[in-house]
């Protein structure tokens, strides 16, 4: 999302900068005398659609001597006034090929304004129509988004009615999962052998989920960890990361009754950059030869450094991920992979606790509920009405 | 104090933010949350520094097993605190305003550089070497394609298949054999896009879900609070 | 020789160094690696500790302290409160900086995938099956995708043991993962080769001049 | 017999000793196997071919920085090349600071490479000029207002291609080579407000996203990662990097496609021998 975030940032700064430097040269040229462009036209104003105010949006057709006629736009002005006779003041520009922008400028709420476009070439310019009274206005609710927030109020009705069946006490089943059942087993080797076992928690903030579901799972690992009397070796590669694992595992060695087994040595910091981080993990690998090794929670393009070189010492390998671009390559060099959502139903799956198994039961059916509504959907689309899957357009803007 | 406020904290930050998609007014909250997290990730590099420093210095001082690399790593971090934050930080700037680690390189000469500034130790140590751990996956991607690719089961051969099929597809020799390119673009095109999209549905549901019970108190394990 | 040619000179040869260094790992750890590993990690923790204070503490909270921007107030405060893990009688507060970031990173989590890995993926699986009007291949890829999808889904059950006609479906689910994991994994080989190829090009152009 | 329980139990160290051999033989001797050209490369191709020669200047824009290098220079250098045979001046520009070096680099190994070309006339070098979109609009007003000297600090008027040239009309094309979204800039500037050509080279990664521009026409072409430069390559009979780069993967791909079959040989084998206790398993549905 950052990513999206800058690259946003990015586009939207080349515009401001472009717009800029053309107003700068529009005023310093001071080309002969040259017949006026013509006017845009069809200027609309209206107030800015799901915001929280403050901004006026204005659209309107190109002057016809933009890309036509005599080709010589090269901005356009926008400016406002609180009257329709003026006076008008100036309060953007926008290249030349605009047809649209927003007023954002010290709009003040629920005051008329008028505005009008002038075209302006190299030496002379012409105004359009004066479009408006119109009013900036809170919304308080954002329409764009109103199945998104459908979709999350069933989501957390459905999970809080199972949570709730549960705490009443009813037996939920779970399925076997492979990868998990074979975690306690892949653990309790690792004493065995006399060797450590190494826990990385993926390489994301404690911001990410996945890096929570990661955690969850450190606290069950820990827990056996400690039964059996043996070290866990957790670098991590952010530090709320590493204090989280650390309260967790020494938790852990807690819950099973050896508190003075816990080293916090063992929960380190590594670093906050991806190489550096998987030579110093490699480094441990085939230092320390952990029997044991997991890597849970969001991993890039490391996954296979890390898994092949844990392949190498024999250890038993354990990988769990949301990365898809990951999973073919732990499915690849390790023993057992938990894919995407096994790794969110780990939590509920090891510790067996009604409050969470009955979420995973609450997730069922809300795949149940899409599959419905696929299928109602390819029926409504293949007789001919497309009003179903319109539900599903959504304005993601402010998320891409 | 202890239990109680983080999960209110927790409640109250979790709500907020999804409140601020639905309601234009809250929009500062989410512009706001991030940087502030931001800031707080930031400051928390100290803590991981204190530890990568105690680790180390444990090390030498008990003379554990390779004590003589941990002088390295104190010195490597001591040396590029200094260069950074002390003696060149306004070269610093100047290359870094808008550069993202990894991303920069190549050298700008401002007036006097020695061989041995903050932007040379970056160029000449982390980018060769970065560079390499990564290339290290060429190798891996093969021995990972020769262990793992077996006709064991009926599900691995679909696996062993797949990757030979899309393998061929995109060297130029594959080009020639018949009906290899069409086979590849169309397992990445259908089967994969359908496996994907059943994939994200699933971590989709399975991500809001916890982070529903995060907000809510009932997942809370990240406290290191067992009730 | 100048001094900017002498340090280019020795930047190059540093780097190649170093790259042989890590390559040494795949034969097996060795002394040059662990020189390498350990250079590596202290620089760039370092780096990153220099580069956050420049990038981020600076700009994004100095900065605006000292214009009198007191709402950056709060994320100094909830930082310092970070901080106090290193004390361990009041490390409890430290648990406030967490839980705000971690609440807030639900939220926007849930909103962020509800849309784009749930509403979107059922917008793009609504796909036309009537044969009239396309070709009949595009109609067995989409019910294949469909099928797909669908059984992918069933795989992710967990209320319900596989067996059965969920466990048939299920199945299904499975040979969709399998092939798509393969052609991933076939899809990137590509990429990882191109590293290398960039690596020896380094080493034996840059260095030795062979190419 | 012997041969493929050896292949079975084969030290990996081996595999990583083969890959390295492959990679760097084709790179020391030259393969030079032959590549299929797709549409995009071919329409860059044909639009460079049909400017004319000796009139107006392209602009290379060389935006990568190390880590797209190995993807990149290739096909930045074969672009180049095109354009000194075919006698269009080019003008070579860089929006990264880390461009600088590599984007003089990349036109100094190809212009000496064509003796008779000369600096100032046939191309020129332009240098770091921070603010991206600012420059690129800055090109359609004033070229030599935004850039008053080239790279070396020589005055622009002193340039013989830059007399006479004024803004985006004057130029033939803008080409892109970036790992970034750059190009989407210079299509929004040079192209959506000035009506210059576009044309771009990606990353093989990027090249998904870039497409659609392609068929809107906001690009004139497109270079998609080392198999698009290869393909460029094979256009203009100038086998080069790319071309090696691409052997190299050809000889890779099929190396591991072979250690696939042979393990899988060697399990049958080993198996039928042996009985399937005998062969080591993994947990995972198999599928390990």
């Amino acid at each position: 999302m950052s990513f999206a975030g800058a690259r946003l940032l990015h586009i939207s700064l080349c515009v401001l900068a472009g717009s800029l430097v053309l107003c700068g040269q529009a005023l310093c040229q001071s080309a002969p005398p040259d017949t006026p462009p013509s006017p845009a036209t069809d200027l609309v104003v209206k107030d800015t659609p799901d915001d929280d105010g403050g901004s006026v949006t204005l659209s309107w057709s190109l002057s016809a001597d933009d890309k036509g006629g005599a080709k010589d736009v090269l901005s356009y002005e926008i400016r406002r006034s609180k009257s329709p006779d003026g006076p008008f003041t100036t309060i953007k520009k926008v290249l030349k090929g605009t047809s649209s922008t927003t007023d954002e400028k010290k709009v003040e709420n629920n005051v008329d304004y008028y505005y009008q476009v002038v075209t302006k070439d190299a030496s002379s310019e012409t105004p359009s129509a004066v479009a408006g009274p119109v009013r900036a206005h809170v919304q308080w609710f954002n329409l764009g988004r109103l199945n998104t927030l459908l979709i999350t109020i069933l989501y957390t009705a459905l999970l809080l009615y199972f949570i709730s069946r549960a705490k009443k006490g009813e037996k939920l089943f779970v399925r076997r999962i492979a990868g998990l059942d074979a975690l306690d087993e892949a653990v309790g080797c690792a004493p065995e052998m006399g060797k450590p076992a190494l826990y990385v928690p993926g390489i994301s903030t404690i911001s990410d989920v996945a890096t929570i579901a990661s955690v969850n799972i450190l606290s069950g690992v820990a827990r056996t960890v400690a039964d059996y009397d043996t070290r866990l070796i957790v670098p991590n590669f952010d530090p709320i990361v590493m204090t989280v694992a650390q309260e967790v595992v020494r938790e852990g060695y807690m819950a099973a009754g050896k508190p003075e087994a816990y080293r916090e040595e063992d929960v380190f910091y590594v670093t906050s950059s991806q190489f550096p981080f998987v030579a110093a993990v490699d480094g441990i690998m085939v230092r320390e030869r952990p029997a044991t090794n997991l890597f849970i929670g969001m991993f890039f393009a490391e996954s296979l450094i890390l898994a092949e070189t844990g392949a190498s010492t024999g250890a038993i390998q354990i990988a769990g991920t949301d990365a898809i671009a990951q999973l073919p390559f732990f499915i690849a060099a390790c023993d057992y992979t938990l894919i995407g959502e096994e790794l969110y139903a780990a939590s509920a799956y090891l510790s067996r606790a009604p409050l969470l198994l009955g979420s995973l039961k609450g997730q069922d059916w809300m795949k149940m509920f899409l599959i419905g509504c696929i299928f109602i959907g390819l029926v409504t689309l293949n007789v001919g009405f497309a009003g179903f899957k319109s539900l599903f357009d959504l304005p993601l803007t402010i998320f891409r | 104090m202890r239990r109680q406020v983080p999960l209110v904290i927790c409640f109250v930050a979790g709500v907020l933010m999804l409140a601020q998609s639905f309601v234009p007014p809250l929009n500062w909250f989410y512009t706001n949350a991030l940087a502030w997290a931001r800031i707080i990730s930031c400051i928390a590099v100290f803590i991981g520094l204190i530890s990568l420093v105690r680790l180390h210095a444990t090390k030498v001082r008990r003379r554990a097993a390779d004590w003589k690399f941990s002088i390295i790593t104190l010195l490597a971090l001591l040396y590029m605190m200094l260069a950074g934050l002390l003696t060149r930080y306004g070269v610093f700037v100047k290359l870094h305003g808008q550069c993202v680690p990894g991303s920069m390189g190549d050298k700008i000469v401002t007036g006097f550089q020695n061989a041995f500034n903050f932007q040379d130790i970056f160029l000449n140590i982390q980018i060769p070497v970065q560079a390499t751990m990564f290339s290290l996956l060429a190798f891996y991607i093969a021995s990972a394609a020769f262990r793992a690719f077996r006709a064991r089961t009926f599900e691995a051969t679909l696996l062993l298949v797949a990757a030979t099929i899309v393998m061929l597809g995109r060297v130029p020799v594959g080009h020639y054999i018949w009906g290899v390119p069409q086979a590849t673009a169309w397992i990445l095109d259908v089967p994969n896009t359908a496996a994907k999209r059943g994939i994200m549905i699933g971590i989709g549901l399975g991500m809001t879900s916890t982070a529903l019970k995060i907000m809510l108190g009932i997942e809370r394990t990240y406290l290191g609070i067992k009730d | 020789m100048t001094l900017e040619t002498f340090s280019g000179t020795f930047g190059l040869w540093m780097g190649a160094a170093l790259t042989l260094c890590i390559f040494s790992f795949l034969y097996k750890d060795n002394p040059f690696y662990r020189f390498a590993e350990h250079l590596f990690v202290g620089v760039s923790a370092g780096y990153w500790l220099v580069y956050n204070y420049w990038n981020i503490v600076k700009p994004n909270l100095i900065d605006p302290l000292r214009e009198e921007q007191w709402q950056y107030l709060l994320p100094l405060v909830l930082g310092i409160f970070m901080l106090t893990r290193l004390f361990p009688n009041v490390g409890w507060l430290s648990r406030w900086a967490i839980a705000f970031m971690i609440g807030s990173g639900s939220g926007i989590m849930i909103i962020t995938y509800l849309q784009s890995n749930f509403l979107e993926q059922i917008k793009s699986t609504l796909v036309p099956l009537d044969p009239t009007g396309q070709p009949w291949y595009v109609v067995v890829n989409n019910v294949i995708l469909l099928v797909g999808v669908v059984s992918g889904l069933v795989y992710f059950f967990f209320s319900k043991a596989h067996t059965g006609v969920t466990g048939r479906i299920a199945r299904i689910g499975v040979v969709f993962l399998m092939v798509s994991f393969g052609a991933s994994f076939g899809y990137t080989v590509m990429a990882r080769i191109s590293l290398l190829i960039g690596r020896l090009y380094f080493l034996l152009h840059k260095c030795v001049g062979v190419i | 017999m012997n041969f493929w329980r050896f292949l079975l139990k084969m030290d990996r160290r081996i595999i990583f000793v083969l890959v390295g051999l492959a990679v760097a033989t084709p790179l020391v001797v030259p393969l030079n196997l032959p590549v299929r050209v797709t549409e995009p490369v071919r329409r860059l191709y044909r639009a460079i071919n049909e400017i004319p020669s000796n009139s107006k200047p392209v602009i290379i824009s060389v935006d990568y920085d190390p880590s797209t290098v190995p993807e990149l220079r290739p096909m930045t250098l074969a672009v180049l090349r095109h354009c000194f045979r075919r006698k269009i001046p080019v003008i070579v520009i860089t929006m990264l600071p880390a461009g600088a070096g590599l984007a003089r680099d990349a036109m100094e190994t190809v212009a000496s490479e064509f003796p008779g070309s000369s600096y100032g006339k046939d191309f020129v070098y332009m240098g770091y000029k921070p603010g991206a979109s600012l420059v690129m609009v800055g090109i359609g007003q004033d070229f030599q207002g935004t850039y008053p000297a080239d790279g070396f600090g020589k005055p622009s008027a002193e340039l013989d291609i830059l007399k006479g040239l004024h803004n985006y009309d004057d130029i033939a094309m803008v080409l892109d080579f970036t790992g970034s979204s750059i190009y989407e800039s210079w299509i929004m500037f040079a192209y959506q407000k000035y009506g210059c050509k576009v044309g771009a080279g990606v990353t093989a990664v990027m090249a998904s996203d870039a497409y659609p521009y392609l068929n809107t026409g906001q690009l004139v072409g497109l270079l998609g990662g080392l198999s698009g430069a290869a393909e460029y390559e094979q256009l203009i009979n100038w086998p080069g990097n790319a071309t090696i780069g691409m052997d190299a993967q050809s000889v890779v791909h099929i190396l591991i496609i072979v250690l696939i079959l042979l393990g899988n040989i060697a399990y049958f084998v080993t198996r039928k021998k042996h009985g399937a206790a005998q062969v080591a398993g993994q947990g995972q549905k198999g599928s390990s």
